[in-house]
């Protein structure tokens, strides 16, 4: 009696009185796995859109240019007049005037080699470093007007914002998806749980009658399905997972968002999803079975 | 150990059960007939708590049913065996681990009670059937395991509704012959039937009442058996 | 009898024989309306990916320059040659020599206004404007390096080719969830109706016992299904596409992918979700119950 | 009407029936008796081809049954009223459409049969139930129920499980008289029962006869009784 089967039943019956397989089983192992499966994908896209976001942003940070186009005689004035301006505007790490030989370099594509620049009258050019938060690019573009009427700033990154916009957006799309998933996954359990509580209500009538309490039944059913739910999204994860370590690698130099996929200690945020199945299907089922104890009088 | 005081009860429609009152003693052996939905499975389930009286009052082991919680409930069960009329089990265990299920939950298997289940195997006649699972036994058989199950726990109270419906009566009268030496262990009975061959074969053994239900009111007969 | 209800069910009593409600069906009509809200998001995001690539390739394709740095006796000379090479190039559109004017308005923001350029031995440019597929930039380098050696391929939008691949990507992901959701669908949708028709195994056996054929009894449940995960998907993509319909807009200047939706007949797609999850439930139902009750004898 | 040759049957253990040959003929009243256990249900489930034997034949309204498809068995059921020993309803109808239920699935719902039902409601005492859900009946309630089901097809043959178990006498004796009239009607009637009384019952009415499964065999029964 209770002797054969897994381990020692005597010692844990509520493992035994829940009939071990069923429909219902099969239905929460298979979504917890599926949406496990979706979920690692979301968030594959959430990580490699962030890093996106991350790089574009950087770029954008290291990349604006102020020019000063002006009679030669108040260049340096204008010049003096527009440091002292990036000086006190916040989110600039820093500007630094460019010397004569830097901008022959930086010209030398469109004008090419052995320019005879002194005799030209060049206009002067600041590089501007912005910090990692950025800057108030219109702001400083209206106080450089004010104070150096020749200085134009050109933030030739400015077009590269939309796509760091674009990346962000990804980013939280992904997150959305796995709240999405997360409540899915946390409906489908739940009615799961319930669909097997109804399935089982002889079992449950049966117990009742036998003089079984409430936490008893409850236990049964919770564990089951709380290892179910931790086991089918264990396997789902574990495709994800493989499906895009599978995925054709591009290599750096395709774009992060072509290598779509974790980094380092970024795989081990996966193993999270199994642990959150497990969480949502405790009490998932621990509720559901409750409430329908309740209404079974 | 059970008491009905005035208890009324109905299904939200008329009243099925009025104004009964009842004592189960220790010791007692009842039989309750009464016509094909007079209301006796009803009488049964009240005794053990599965239904609420709409008025009156039940008090089982001296507790009022109505101050119970759900888990005084469980506990009370326990001491309470129970053959209902279509008998249920679960189908995933065999019928061995279903007689001694009340044992399992209870947390009570040890050897003195595998002793006891593998005579109360062979009294209901089911030495042969125990490895099967519950769907694969003939009706009759499924009522016995039932009563096996009701008595494993060797409850102070035992309510059994129509345990002989399915068997010939051969059995019935080794079924009766069990309750009667439990009975004689000073367990209270009560038990639901139509049989009136087995009321008889009761009476001829032991001092047994016979409790009718008639137009909602419950009445002493026996006279007229 | 049968008279009472919906419709005139005594011409349909294979609608009444299934228990109307109970958790397998909130499971399917649930399933069905979570997945297909996943498959609003996916669709959106294949679009959103698709017009994206396109737009960043149609950037890119007309963007490339060459600039002819060599003594100015052999720069006619080597811009011919030039012309001749790109002209038996394939995937480019047209080629054009900038005159003067043009070029002085490139150089403008470098140099400032009013500049000599007559004096200056200035370089010539050709602009290139590819075809939408393209064209062999590596090749085309090494062909002018041997034509024209003074002739620089400034292929200044090619940065941006991995964005555009990215986006592909990005497009394709989006249609592999289309598929995985697909398959999830129909997966839980197959074990609601497996878990529906062993719930209901009694009815099913009262049917036999009666006299009722196969054929009515599965009618009976595939059409409860069908209805059901046809119900659900259209709540859940209704819910999606206004979701999506509620997104904040950030224009068309934001980059397409901030505007994640559908366009013009782009949202007549997601009405195809209902009639997939139908089409499924159909045949994931018929199937489940075509085998469950072979099973059953 | 119904025809077994030779037929042996188990469930895959030693033998339950063993080399058994019948007849039901059109007109016949059999009664099948037999100890708990002994196959009874078994036999009555060989006759309605729910099980196939494993050896010998079965043959239905002259059709061999090894050689029907699925249809052409719900065909031959329908002709066949069956009374299982724990009777089975569909939960969310009422019980008059559950009795009804053979006429909906075979498209039969004319006003003749309309008129059929509320009468045989009236025959089996279950007129004020008519709009009550199955789990709401009692155990006899559900049986009488579960006749009235088989017989309102008008079939051909009646095949009934224990149709007293949960019955007390005067309605055993109501039931009896139905199914007597039936017979009389030319109906072949088969009744599995452990009631001595009903049989007895019923032979000072008709020319019933006793079949008796003991020791794997079919035996000719009835002088004792
Ligand atoms: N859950 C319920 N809801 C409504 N009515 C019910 C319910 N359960 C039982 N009844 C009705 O109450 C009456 C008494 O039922 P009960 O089961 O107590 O009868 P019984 O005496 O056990 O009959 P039987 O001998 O046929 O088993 C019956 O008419 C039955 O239809
Ligand atoms: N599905 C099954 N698998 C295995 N054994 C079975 C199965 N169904 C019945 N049996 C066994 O076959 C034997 C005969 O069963 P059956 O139900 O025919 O008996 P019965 O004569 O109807 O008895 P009762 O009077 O108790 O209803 C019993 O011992 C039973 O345990
Ligand atoms: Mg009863
Ligand atoms: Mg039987």
């Amino acid at each position: 009696m209770f002797s054969e089967g897994r381990g020692s039943p005597s010692a844990n019956p509520e493992q035994r009185v829940v009939p071990p397989t069923g429909f219902t089983a099969h239905l929460t192992f298979l979504s917890a796995a599926a949406m496990a499966f979706l979920a690692v994908f979301a968030l594959a896209l959430s990580f490699s859109a962030g890093r996106l976001a991350e790089r574009w942003a950087t770029e954008l940070a290291l990349s604006a240019t102020i020019r000063i186009s002006a009679p030669q005689s108040q260049i340096p004035d204008q010049a003096r007049a527009a440091m002292k301006v990036l000086e006190t505007t916040p989110g600039i790490a820093s500007a630094r005037v460019l010397d004569k030989a830097e901008q022959e370099a930086l010209l030398e594509p469109w004008l090419g080699p052995g320019l005879p620049l002194d005799a030209l009258p060049l206009p002067r050019l600041i590089e501007v470093i912005a910090e990692p938060g950025g800057y108030d690019a219109e702001g400083l573009r209206q106080r450089l007007a004010a104070e150096a009427p020749g200085a134009v700033l050109d933030d030739h990154a400015r077009w590269r914002r939309p796509l760091v916009n674009a990346a962000r957006r990804l980013e939280q799309l992904g997150w959305l998806s796995i709240i999405l998933i997360t409540l899915t996954m946390g409906a489908v359990i739940t009615l799961a749980a319930q669909a097997a509580l109804a399935a089982n209500a002889q079992v449950i009538s049966v117990l009742r009658l036998i003089g079984a309490k409430d936490a008893f039944i409850v236990a049964a059913f919770v564990r089951r399905f709380t290892l179910r739910a931790v086991a089918g999204a264990a396997l789902g994860t574990g495709a994800g997972m493989l499906a895009i370590a599978l995925l054709p690698e591009t290599g750096e130099a395709g774009g992060v968002l072509t290598g779509l996929g974790f980094h380092g200690a970024g795989w081990l945020w996966p193993l999270a999803i199994p642990l959150l199945a497990g969480f949502v299907a405790f009490w998932a089922t621990r509720l559901a079975a409750f409430r329908c104890l309740k209404e079974l009088t | 150990m059970i008491e009905l005081e005035n208890l009324s009860y109905n299904y939200g429609g008329g009243e099925l059960l009025s104004n009964i009152s009842m004592e189960l003693r220790p010791g007692a052996f009842h039989f309750l007939t009464g016509p094909s939905g007079a209301g006796k499975t009803t009488f049964l389930k009240l005794c053990y708590m599965e239904l609420i009286p709409t008025a009156g009052q039940v008090r089982v082991f001296g507790e009022n049913v109505r101050e119970m919680d759900r888990d005084g409930i469980a506990r009370a069960r326990r001491r309470i065996g129970v053959v209902h009329q279509n008998c249920q089990f679960l189908d995933h265990l065999t019928m061995a681990e279903n007689i001694a299920l009340p044992l399992a939950v209870a947390g009570r298997m040890g050897p003195q009670e595998m002793q006891n289940l593998e005579e109360l195997l062979v009294w209901v006649g089911l030495e042969h059937r125990a490895g099967a699972l519950p769907p694969e036994l003939s009706g009759g058989e499924r009522q016995r395991a039932a009563l096996a199950r009701a008595v494993i726990m060797s409850p102070d109270v035992i309510l059994a509704d129509e345990p002989t419906g399915n068997v010939d009566w051969e059995m019935s009268k080794k079924l009766l012959a069990l309750l009667v030496e439990l009975n004689r262990m000073g367990k209270a009975i009560l038990i639901a039937t139509h049989d009136l061959n087995l009321i008889r074969a009761a009476k001829s053994q032991i001092n047994a009442r016979v409790l009718r239900i008639a137009g909602r009111h419950l009445q002493m007969a026996g006279a007229e058996l």
